[in-house]
């Protein structure tokens, strides 16, 4: 029984904070504000050859053979980079080999989004279908009333982009109509398919939550105000412990549902994804609003960064359906 | 304690209640966020009909040219002028509420002659020149400069978070004529023309996408020393002063347009089957609630001059109670919370009636200003702390 | 319009506060905890000398005629001290002239109290049915299933007493059977009587939230550790700020609810009731709880008073029924 | 990362589990709370039986008699002992989870044979005489002294929240021996034999009713100077060190038990159609968490020998859990939390196989507790915001 980060992991770790460094820098990043091709090939393309996409594809189907508990320290990492674009979908699109559309997600030469097909309201009214990326889309994995997935090629789609999406960094479309797709895999799929969701989004909330809880303590260390760095005022610091509690105990939820999805036999899957998703998410929107607070006017601003941190927030939390349905769905098995 | 209005102010809402009927319809067509020329020309041409109809300046004294009215019919106004959904004070915000009553208090004679009526015609339009990048929640840290030479002050420095500057006449402006050691004791309190060389403006984004603020940079900017208001390094108390003007109304139209989107989530929310109605009853029953407290610190200003502790209490309250509601209204719409533009379809749409989600995102990512700006929540409640409940400073 | 105090209910007030000086002083209540007998009847009959219960009867009925905003004020400093027994049923009672057991409600020579006949539970199992100050009543007003009032003698009631009740000055009794008694007023006087019970159990809860508000600051003040009084440090600045906004919001909430019941065509009277209701009582938990924390040990210890407080706001906060219903019935009428 | 245990480990806690089967029904009747000899008799019965297995001070280096298991067997030991239900460590806390590893690290050989021993046996009782009623938060405000005569300190002042004084043998007392300026560097720790003459105990209501505190009073009590662990005046260190022995296990027990009770509130819920299964999923994720932090935290101290970062955190989200926990039995049970005494009838009820309001009071009122005992939640903020993310001291 060990919760801590193997060696490897650690190894793993610094790879993926090396590549964000890199390509993902925040100067680099937000030069592509507002786009609607927030998604560069090309870094896609090194995130898919790091191994991001494939990472838990079996050695025999081409992947790396490892398991979510890898994934989710390596999302964690690119949580906390803000690195944009469908990074949950792609990686769980390299996992249905089934499908000929997903060919090239692993290496990161095929980028996949998701959807969940939207029910009409008790009013008639249709609800709008919000795709994030789908300028960069190759592909889409939908997943339908029933729950089963299906699949389809994003060629022939119709639809209006959003001038001006919450996140600059997540263009979004909305589709006029959505066609049926391929269906693929089985009802277990599908259930994996939602699992890896919950850690994975989980897994890049609660690294967003540590980067917002850094930034502040950061600025509060720097900041004078009265002759003093505001992180001395014991009500900095109090909302800085609060967000670090949050950060920690959200990590935690993570990695325990992740390795719990690698040894199934050890816990209850279904109740710890849902679980760690649903404090994930609460964490990076909490944090990312205290961190703001923190930074006083200055986080008020466009300049300083920490804002884009809420907004993604809000879009992965909004990924997750009403995060009521997710609490539900640990008190149903509790 | 009563709730009913005596018979003067119910006339008082009775004949500005028509006049709003009368005068809101004839109103232009409001202009876009972003066209400023437009907005000065659409908020002082309403500032303009209120001066023509006796409603300019309210809560000005007479002496200053206002109306001079009751603190509990400044409360009539501001709310039927909301209900009316009549414009905001925008573009007049500082000259009327702020640098305009400061001029009244403590002014020269010649002073209060050349900048007041203007204000009130809506001629003027002024903005404010007081916290800094390194001096926000501790303002007396601030470092613009101003240095006597003879007949002028020659200011250098730089202001952040000034509203309407592009559009202004005048800054109210705050500078270090001290040695910074003074602190709060060594600042004077300027009125600057905005046409004076050496102003620079610089809009600044904030994170709701919009530049509603300005960067100010003053590179040997010449004021005369006339337009000093009170003594050299007397500023502090001249700001002070202005904050005595406060009857407790400040919150009103932000409240009761509250109340109105509340009403509005919770039609969404039963179009739903409700499963959100604990959360809208509370937020329903605070909102009830800070409604009568504004209405009490309305009372005590009726009676004291001053609304008392529950000037601050309120703030903390409601700064705090607007960030839920917002919240409840991004988790009310889900993925239509992730567009600023307007969305159709379901309940919560524009399109259907609702609030829309443009709106509901705009409160929502405004609402984390509202526990930072004017003091934030942190300096509010060492406020409350120690000057109402009389603990010791840290 | 005018929500501060008059003359007159500062004069009333002061009445009041004399009275809680006199004869419910700390000391002199605390030496009846765990009696069953809690209510002295020579305290009770000078509350009901000084107008307490028939404050709002009306003059030519034998009452002082006056109104809810003044039974507000009256309730506010009774919470303030707090003062045992059925305040609110007693002061409800004596407007219920209809009844002959209620004659001497108003003057304090009868004690009444109140219940809600309890449902099934879905199982069928039967919920205790809890009466307060059993020992000390001579009728009760029991609301029935209907919402309709009726009135009984509780001089035949069977009922086992609780031997450790939560508060030591609520004696608990639980009714063995609850006789059908007889019907008294009519649909509105049953709405009226709702009404009331928020109102004037809200006016106690907010003013036991300044109470336990004013003993944290005291405390505060005086407590020292690291060589300064704790009440220097922001962390318990902001625990006591907070108290003050809770409790002043809870204030306003429950006077302009009583200014309402007089002055109907102000407002609706049933919304600021039950939002009154709420917030008060949330307060008076909150502020109990808090003031708790702000005496550290010493608010563990049975000597300090402050734990009364929590024991009372959650009998107050049990006879308002679930406060998710209070929040319901607001946004109904939203 | 790994939740899977290594083959010795499963073997030891199937051979735990086992005993635990075989030996807990022959226990006797659990005595009554305020029963303290049958307290103690019960407390040191159960421990003499873990003794004589082999299961006594798992957590003890073997140097000091100990088992000296890893950190991840002590896990599996109070994972073991809690779900089957097994006795508290009750009377025996402050010997071996305190006083004893104290001794174990700083005491002398003597001092090691003469005290070690009983403790690990049952045979003798220890309490703590650390917090003063003046001295809580701020622990190095202590002012009870000790003063040199001849072989003995003779000893003056007075300690509170001290637990099982009534039963206990000796008593770990911090005094003071050096000027009260000097605060934490003037402070000596002593073994003191409470049948020492001097010694009065006062037992301590506290708001739940119960007395397991007591105060004590000091009038010229002598404690040998050979009772002295470590040096004189180097007391604080001492205590310290004893922090150092922590594994992260702390509140496995408390942990365990409280998700079991949420597991019975989410069937009493279920029962009533599950109006708050928002807040019961939103806890028992929390839950989860918290143990998912535990396991984390004891992997930590496996390989460092201690628990790291997450010890701060997990206690401060905790004991604020453990309250809500606690503000929802009492929300789901109604006007039934009003009563100590077990009620019958309803879902909730022990009759009806609930938890029983009993237990629900009793966690409410004993959550208050949580968050200001051992630091309060203010202190653990500004220890995990200075010690852990180094903020600056204020």
């Amino acid at each position: 029984m060990d919760l801590e980060h193997s060696l490897d992991q650690d190894a793993l770790a610094g790879v993926v904070r090396a590549i964000v460094a890199g390509r993902f820098s925040m100067e680099r990043i937000r030069r592509r504000e507002g786009t609607p091709l927030v998604v560069d090939p090309d870094d896609w393309a090194a995130l898919g050859e790091a191994g991001v996409f494939s990472l838990t594809v079996a050695e025999d189907e081409g992947g790396v053979g490892l398991g979510m508990a890898d994934a989710a320290v390596v999302f964690e990492e690119l949580g906390r980079g803000l690195v944009p674009g469908p990074l949950v979908a792609s990686h769980l699109a390299a996992g249905l080999t089934d499908s000929p559309l997903f060919a090239g997600a692993a290496d990161g030469t095929t980028v996949v989004g998701a959807v969940t097909r939207p029910r009409m309201s008790d009013t008639g009214a249709r609800v709008p279908l919000i795709v994030e990326h789908l300028a960069s889309l190759d592909a889409m994995i939908v997943v339908g009333h029933d729950g089963l997935l299906s699949v389809l090629s994003t060629d022939d789609l119709e639809a209006e982009p959003i001038a001006h999406p919450l996140d600059p960094l997540t263009p979004l479309s909305v589709l006029t109509s959505l066609p049926e797709g391929d269906p693929v895999g089985d009802r277990d799929t599908a259930i994996r398919f939602t699992q890896g969701t919950h850690i994975l989004t989980g897994a890049l909330c609660a690294g967003m939550a540590a980067a917002t809880c850094s930034m502040a303590v950061d600025y509060a260390k720097e900041r004078q105000q009265f002759g003093r760095p505001i992180g001395s005022f014991q009500a900095v610091k109090h909302l800085c412990a609060d967000m670090l509690v949050r950060a920690e105990v959200a990590r935690a939820a993570v990695d325990v549902a992740a390795v719990t999805a690698d040894q199934p036999d050890t816990g209850d899957t279904v109740r710890a994804a849902a679980g760690a998703a649903l404090l994930a998410a609460e964490a990076a929107i909490a944090n990312a609003k205290t961190s703001i607070q923190v930074h006083g006017g200055m986080g008020f601003t466009w300049e300083v960064p920490v804002h884009l941190y809420l907004m993604r927030a809000r879009v992965l939390a909004s990924s997750l359906g009403p995060l009521g349905a997710l609490a539900r769905t640990v008190a149903a098995r509790y | 304690m009563d709730l009913r209005y005596t018979a003067a102010e119910e006339q008082f809402r009775t004949e500005l209640r028509a006049w709003l009927a009368e005068t809101l319809p004839t109103l232009p067509e409001k202009p876009d966020t972003g066209d400023w020329a437009g907005r000065r020309a659409y908020d002082t041409g309403f500032q303009r009909l209120l001066f023509d109809a006796g409603y300019a300046g309210v809560d000005w004294p007479k002496e200053g040219g206002g109306r001079g009215s009751s603190p509990v019919e400044q409360l009539v106004y501001v709310e039927e002028l909301e209900r009316a959904h009549a414009p905001y004070v925008g573009v007049n915000f500082v000259g009327l509420l702020h640098a305009g009553p400061t001029i009244v208090a403590e002014g020269t004679p010649e002073q209060r002659a050349r900048y007041l009526p203007p204000i009130l015609r809506g001629d003027d339009v002024w903005c404010q020149g007081f916290s800094e990048p390194d001096a926000g929640s501790d303002l007396a840290a601030l470092r613009t400069s101003a240095v006597r030479d003879g007949d002028d002050y020659i200011v250098n420095g730089s202001k952040i978070w000034t509203s309407h500057a592009e559009v202004a006449d005048f800054c109210e402006l705050l500078v270090r004529t001290g040695p910074a050691e003074t602190k709060h004791k060594g600042i004077s309190w300027l009125i600057m023309d905005m046409d004076a060389p050496g102003i620079e403006i610089r809009p600044l984004r904030t994170i709701a996408g919009a530049t509603e603020f300005a960067e100010l940079f003053f590179h040997d900017v010449r004021v005369p020393v006339a337009n000093r208001v009170g003594q050299e390094n007397d500023g502090w108390r001249v700001t002070m002063v202005t904050l005595s003007f406060e009857r407790g109304t400040a919150f009103v139209g932000e409240l009761l347009q509250s109340m109105e989107l509340l009403h509005s989530l919770r039609e969404v929310d039963d179009a739903d089957g409700s499963p959100n109605a604990d959360r809208i009853g509370h937020l329903g029953a605070e909102l009830d609630a800070l409604w009568a407290l504004t209405r009490r610190n309305v009372s005590e200003a009726a009676r004291t001059g001053v609304p008392g502790i529950g000037g601050s209490v309120f703030k903390l309250a409601f700064s705090e109670l607007r960030q839920r509601i917002g919240e409840l209204g991004m988790d009310l719409i889900g993925r239509g919370g992730l567009s600023w533009d307007e969305l159709d379809g379901p309940a919560w749409s524009r399109s259907a009636g609702g609030p829309g989600n443009a709106e509901l995102v705009d409160t929502w990512v405004n609402s984390f200003s509202r526990t930072i700006a004017a003091g934030t929540s942190q300096i509010q409640r060492n406020i409350v702390a120690e000057r109402i409940l009389g603990l010791p400073k840290g």
